[in-house]
This record gives C-alpha cells, structure tokens and sequence, in this order.
C-alpha cells in the first residue's frame, strides 16, 4: 500500500514535467485558433435576422413583436436580456427569454406555443426563436447579468436549479455537477466553467446563446442545456420545461455581476 | 406523456411519506421531483426510468459536491466492492489496440444511439483522462493514465507481483464508487456500459507494456 | 440526429464510394458561369493543376499560408494566403485530405491585394496549401500541417 | 431568398480592408440526413466584389468552404463613403448581391 502511493508520487512529480509542457502548447495553439475566429462572428447574420423578425408582422394576426415585455415594459429590449429569468405577473411563472418569447408570440402574434415547443430546434419557428434571441441578447452586449431574485419564485427557482444541478443519475450517474462542478478543468480540450460560482465575464451563462461551429447554427440557452442533458444520458428535457428554466436560474444568479458577451462563438 | 405523468405521481407520492418530517421551510428536494416529474419524457433508448436514482446517486447529489459522511461513504464503497464481478476465465488483459479505440470513442447511451448495447458503447476516457502522449485532446476531469502500468511498476501483467494492481485496476473500471463513494467515473461493469471483453481492452490499454500507455 | 463523429465516418466512406463510382454531385449542378468543376472535383495536385492549365508547383518562401497549428473543430478552420510578389494571377487554397482538395479560388486583379482569409472545413488533421499561380506561368506554394482535434461536450 | 450579407469595409493609409459573412449552408453532398438519405450538395460556387461598380476580385468556392461562409480580401486605396458590392450564386443558380460603405 505504502509503496503503491509511493510510486504514484514520484511518477506524478516525474510526470508534471512533460505533462504540462505538452498541455501549453495545445492550450496555445487552441487559443491561438479561437483568437482567429474571435472577430467576424456568424452569429451576426442571425442578429441582423432578428431584428427584422422582431418587427416584421408576421403569424395568424399578423403583428409584430414589438409590444413585447421582456421584463422591463413592452416594447423595452435593451438590457432586457440580462435580467432573465424573472418572474412574470401575467404569466404566474419565472420566464427565461426563449419561454417568454413563446408567451408573446402566443399573445402578440396568435402562434400555437404547444406546436412550437415541439418543434424540433433549427427548424421552422424554432429558428425564429433562434434568430431572435441572438438579436435581443446582443441589445445586452457589453452589460452586466442582474438576474432578479426579489420574487419567492424566483427563489424558488434557483433553489430547484441548485438541486436540479447536482442530481446524479442515468447510465452513467452523471450530474450538471461532474463536469462543471470545479475550476480549472477541461473535457477534452474544451474548458469547462465551474458554474457553481460566478466563472466570470463573457464565460459559461455570460455566453450563451452562441454560434455553434461544430453545426453552424445559433444556439439558445434551451438548446445549450437540452445538449447537455443528452450528453448526461438523462432523458429528453421539454423545450421551454421547468427544469431548463431552473437551471438557467440557478447559473444565471451564480454569475450575476459577469459581463454578458452572447451571442458567443462556441466549439 | 401517460408515462411522464404516472412518474410525477408515483415521484411525489414517495416523497409525501419519505418528507413528512420537513415541515417548515419550502421543501426543495420534492418540487425538483415534480420538476424533473413534468420536464423529461422518453427519447429513444433514454427511457424516463434514468431519472431513478440508486442509494449512492441520490446520497451524492444531496451532498451538492461536499463530503459524505463518512460511515454513509463506507457503506456506499462496501456495497460497489461488492457488485465487482471478477473475469470468469481469471483472464484479466485483452488487446491495447482495441483498448485505445474504446478510449478515444466518447459514444453511447444518449438519446441519439441506436442501443443500449456495450458493442455501441465506447470507453469515453479521453473525454476526462490523459491517456498516451501522442494524444492532445484529453480532458482533466480525471487523473492523467499516461503511464499507468509503468508507475505502478508492471512489468509482467501475469505475474503474482502484478495481481493487486491488477485487481485494483479492474475492480476501479468495474464499479468506481467501490473506492470513492462519489467518484465522477461512471460504473462501467457495474450499469453494463461495457462488457467483460471491451473491460479486458481497457485494461490491457493501462497495464500491459506493450501499450502506448507505458511507453 | 448523429454526431459529428458519424458523419466524419460517413462522410469519408461516402466520399470513397462516390468516388469508385466517378460519380461527382457537383458537376451536375454546377450552376455559376465561372465554375471550375474539373478543379473542385481534383483528388491530386496533377490533377487540379491540369484543371487549371498550371504548372508543377515549387515550394516558395515568398508565399505564406496560414491557420491554426490545431483547429478546435474541423467544421470550421481560418486558413490564409498570401505573397507579396508582384504579377500573381490567381491564389489558392487547398487542403490536401478533404474528399476533394481544393477550397478556394481567388483571381487577383491590379485593384486588390493578394491576400485573402477564409475558413474551410476538414474531415481530418491535413496539409493546407496556399498556391500562387503567377503571370510569367510559374506556380508557388507554401504549405502547413493543421490538426484537427476530437471534440467533447456537444462534439 | 437568401438572408443578407454581414459586409465591413474599413479604409487605412494605403488600403480598404473588406470581411465579409455570407449566410449559407455550404452542403458537401457528403452527409446524410436523419434517415441516412444523402443530404444534396448546394454551396456558393462564385463570389464577386465591386469598388464602386467596378470588378476587383472574382473567387470561386468549393463545398468544404465552411458554412456561413467568412472572406476576408484587401483593397489598394478606397476612402471612406466608398461602395463595395459583394455578389454571390450558388450550385442551385441562387444569387444574392450586398452593398457595404467604407468607413
């Protein structure tokens, strides 16, 4: 026994050496990569998409989105993006953009949400959705996420996301919690944010949505967290479902003061 | 959606007797139940009975990431020594090359995979491990295996010398919470992900030296 | 769904097989005036430089090409070429292990510079090339080797 | 119809810098859908840039250009309220023409 944890150490001092040599070179050279895609970012084209879609009447009354309230009146979109979720009166419910979207369109613009939740993602509405929340979280660029917690459901929220996030379970026990529950570590080579705590600005919920290179398409929160759930081996979160909004309470409150810089560009 | 229901209701009928106790505060623990109740449905081969959680799943999550106590922690490693199951032949190594392809395949059990079956299952080490140098995109989730067999000073898997090692070995891919109650690392042998033979690859790719790993 | 790893598989198996059959998707469909589809469909250098009524290559100093020495995801690599020479007709871009090798094509006017990024996609960690093919019939290139890693999370 | 262009063009001393985002999905007709049927190839095949009405560069694309596809050229002189009109068609016959001021 002493001599098993003997050997382990020297080969861990013997190894670090190298080991981490070995690390900061492809640790550069993937900075060095993201440092070339970081400007000129495709999430653009979904933005200026956005935007028009916002404005355009469209959906069986054919109206606009404009009186949209996001949180902070109708219509008000800037700054909006950086306090959800919140909890909404006329709803009842704590609300992330993409469930509150669903709610205007409903409202504002006669769309059957039921239909559009399942929807599957890249497809039809869904890419509605997808093109306006890069606009409107780009109306945030630059601010600091304020998440709201005054309301009881807005605590309990974040409360059920705390614990959302640590359930263990399925084929592989996995949790949120396993690969983001520390600091400092990768899968792979993609970093890993420890949202347990605030990861800081522009990282981890302060980056979300993000354009997705790996499929070209611009991912909300919603879609970020259903990926997540398919890679925990969980079974299929519900577009819009609770649990996704509870999680997003739960990072979302975590890195509040973080700057915002979403629409990212992701992995 | 019948099913997803029945879930929620056989979840918050559990939680009814087993919460009594609490009373005062808003119990957190049984509205994640109806959350999770009404949020999942079925996907392919990711069924909804995935959310059930087993003694030690549901100790580990209720610890949020802190420390088990440590009699709940002995117990949870007694009972995963336990579920080890030894290779029936005694063979305890296969073939590092197959080994390495398991390592590097991060594939299986979502709700995307054609099956639950280890042979559409891969290993997902390098997903969390380092596991030869030649290899740069490894995650550090877990410890680096670079050298696995080699620090531990295997120079002959067959020998006697060699046999703790190797049990240890075996036993932490098997069932990994037999030595750390919430260890990270999934069960392999113990939830079926991978089957006696892929298990033996992977350890040929760790212990035998003839592996890129020991090199 | 399947995972970008299948499609890789996928991708590279379909590729041979198109290509045992000589059955090429974008010839039919070459739609734009301009478009090569001899070049686009080239497996070797021979071949694209036959496309292209060019001359053997000759590794160059004088040309630069650039990209990451290892690409995070080859969905989508930033590769550049470059050469301050004066009197280059056309600037290329190729990666040698994609189905077919060349990406890009740029005709260099006296109004621009010879100088242009774009980002390509590769199946698998390969030589890139920036090729000038000059007005006195000469054709340079500079080559560097990206890798291309495995992906995790959502990989 | 094809979403627009994303077109930056900023002027220096000597020279105007053009970036340019298309919106595209660059099918390989490599890839297969869902239900394993071969997705069709349908990508950009011609790109054309004009300073002020004029052709400066004529490029040709081949489908392992990335999707959304990015270019980057440079163009000697050009001033600020310059016009740059960037044109693309595609394997489908599809066009698409932006216009961006220099700055």
């Amino acid at each position: 026994m002493t001599m098993r944890t003997l050997s382990a150490l020297v080969a861990i001092a013997m190894l670090s050496g190298a080991a981490l040599a070995q690390q900061k070179t492809a640790a550069e050279a993937i900075a060095e990569y993201r440092a070339m895609m970081a400007d000129d970012n495709p999430a653009e084209l979904f933005e200026a998409k956005g935007e028009d879609l916002w404005k355009q009447k469209r959906g069986p009354r054919n109206a606009t989105l404009a009186q949209c309230n996001l949180g902070k009146g109708p219509g008000v979109v800037k700054g909006a993006f950086v306090e959800l979720p919140r909890w909404f009166q006329d709803t009842g419910k704590v609300q992330d953009l993409e469930s509150r979207l669903l709610t205007c369109m409903e409202t504002l613009q006669g769309f059957d949400a039921s239909k559009i939740i399942h929807t599957p993602f890249g497809t039809g509405e869904q890419s509605t959705i997808e093109s306006l929340v890069a606009w409107i979280a780009s109306e945030s660029r630059g601010m600091r996420l304020n998440i709201p917690q005054s309301h009881p459901q807005e605590k309990i929220s974040y409360e059920i996301g705390k614990r959302a996030f640590f359930y263990r379970a399925g084929p592989y026990d996995f949790s949120c919690a396993s690969c983001h529950g520390q600091p400092g570590k990768r899968i792979r080579l993609q970093d890993l944010p420890d949202l347990t705590g605030n990861p800081g600005d522009g990282v981890g919920f302060a980056a979300w949505p993000a354009y997705r290179v790996s499929s070209g398409e611009l991912w909300g929160m919603q879609r970020r967290l259903n990926d997540c759930f398919r890679q925990q081996r969980f079974p299929y979160p519900g577009y819009t479902s609770e649990v996704i909004i509870a999680l997003s309470s739960y990072m979302g409150v975590n890195s509040n003061g973080s700057v915002s810089v979403a629409p990212a560009l992701k992995r | 959606m019948n099913q997803s229901k029945m879930l929620m209701w056989a979840c918050a009928a559990l939680l009814v007797s087993s919460c009594a106790s609490h009373t005062s505060a808003p119990d957190y623990d049984q509205m994640l139940q109806q959350v999770l109740g009404t949020s999942f449905r079925s996907e392919g081969i990711a069924k909804l009975e995935r959310l059930h959680q087993d003694e030690a799943n549901a100790a580990c999550s209720r610890a949020q990431g802190g420390k088990l106590p440590d009699a709940e922690a002995e117990a949870i490693q007694q009972a995963a020594l336990h579920s080890v199951r030894m290779p029936a032949d005694g063979k305890f190594l296969g073939d590092w090359r197959e080994g390495e392809k398991l390592a590097q395949n991060g594939r299986g059990m979502t709700w995307s995979d054609p099956s639950e079956r280890p042979s559409d299952n891969g290993g997902n080490c390098l997903n969390c491990h380092q596991v030869t140098r030649e290899e740069v995109a490894y995650g550090t989730i877990g410890p680096s295996l670079y050298h696995y067999g080699k620090n531990r000073g295997v120079v002959d898997p067959d020998s006697p010398l060699s046999r703790p090692i190797i049990e240890y070995t075996w036993t932490k891919i098997y069932n990994p919470k037999s030595y750390n109650a919430c260890s990270d690392m999934p069960r392999f042998g113990h939830a079926g992900l991978l089957d006696e033979t892929q298990l033996k690859h992977l350890m040929a790719l760790l212990l035998d030296p003839k592996s890129p790993v020991n090199q | 769904m399947t995972t970008r790893r299948q499609l890789l598989s996928q991708s590279a198996q379909v590729a041979a097989m198109l290509t045992t059959l000589g059955f090429f998707p974008e010839r039919a469909k070459a739609q734009a005036a301009n478009f090569n589809a001899a070049a686009f469909e080239a497996k070797s250098m021979p071949d694209l430089m036959k496309a292209l009524n060019g001359a053997q290559p000759v590794e160059s100093k004088d040309i630069t090409v650039t990209g990451p020495d290892i690409a995070e995801n080859g969905a989508v690599v930033p590769v550049g070429a470059s050469t301050a020479l004066p009197g280059v007709k056309r600037m290329l871009l190729l990666v040698e292990k994609n189905p077919s090798m060349l990406s890009a094509v740029f005709d260099v006017s006296d109004a621009i510079e010879a100088n242009f990024s774009t980002r390509v996609k590769m199946g698998q960690s390969s030589n890139v090339y920036a090729v000038a093919m000059m007005a006195d019939g000469r054709v340079l290139y500079a080559t560097k080797e990206i890798k291309v890693t495995l992906g995790g999370c959502g990989g | 119809m094809a979403d627009p262009m994303r077109i930056r063009a900023q002027a220096s001393a000597e020279k105007t810098t053009v970036r340019v985002l298309m919106a595209h999905e660059m099918e390989t007709g490599f890839r297969k859908d869902a239900s394993g049927k071969i997705i069709p190839a349908w990508y950009i095949q011609e790109v054309t840039a004009q300073l002020n009405g004029k052709v400066v560069l004529s490029a040709q694309f081949g489908p392992s250009v990335a999707k959304n596809p990015f270019l980057q050229f440079t163009v000697k002189g050009g001033k600020a309220g310059d016009k740059i009109t960037v044109s693309w068609t595609d394997s489908k016959g599809d066009k698409r023409s932006d216009e961006a001021t220099v700055s």
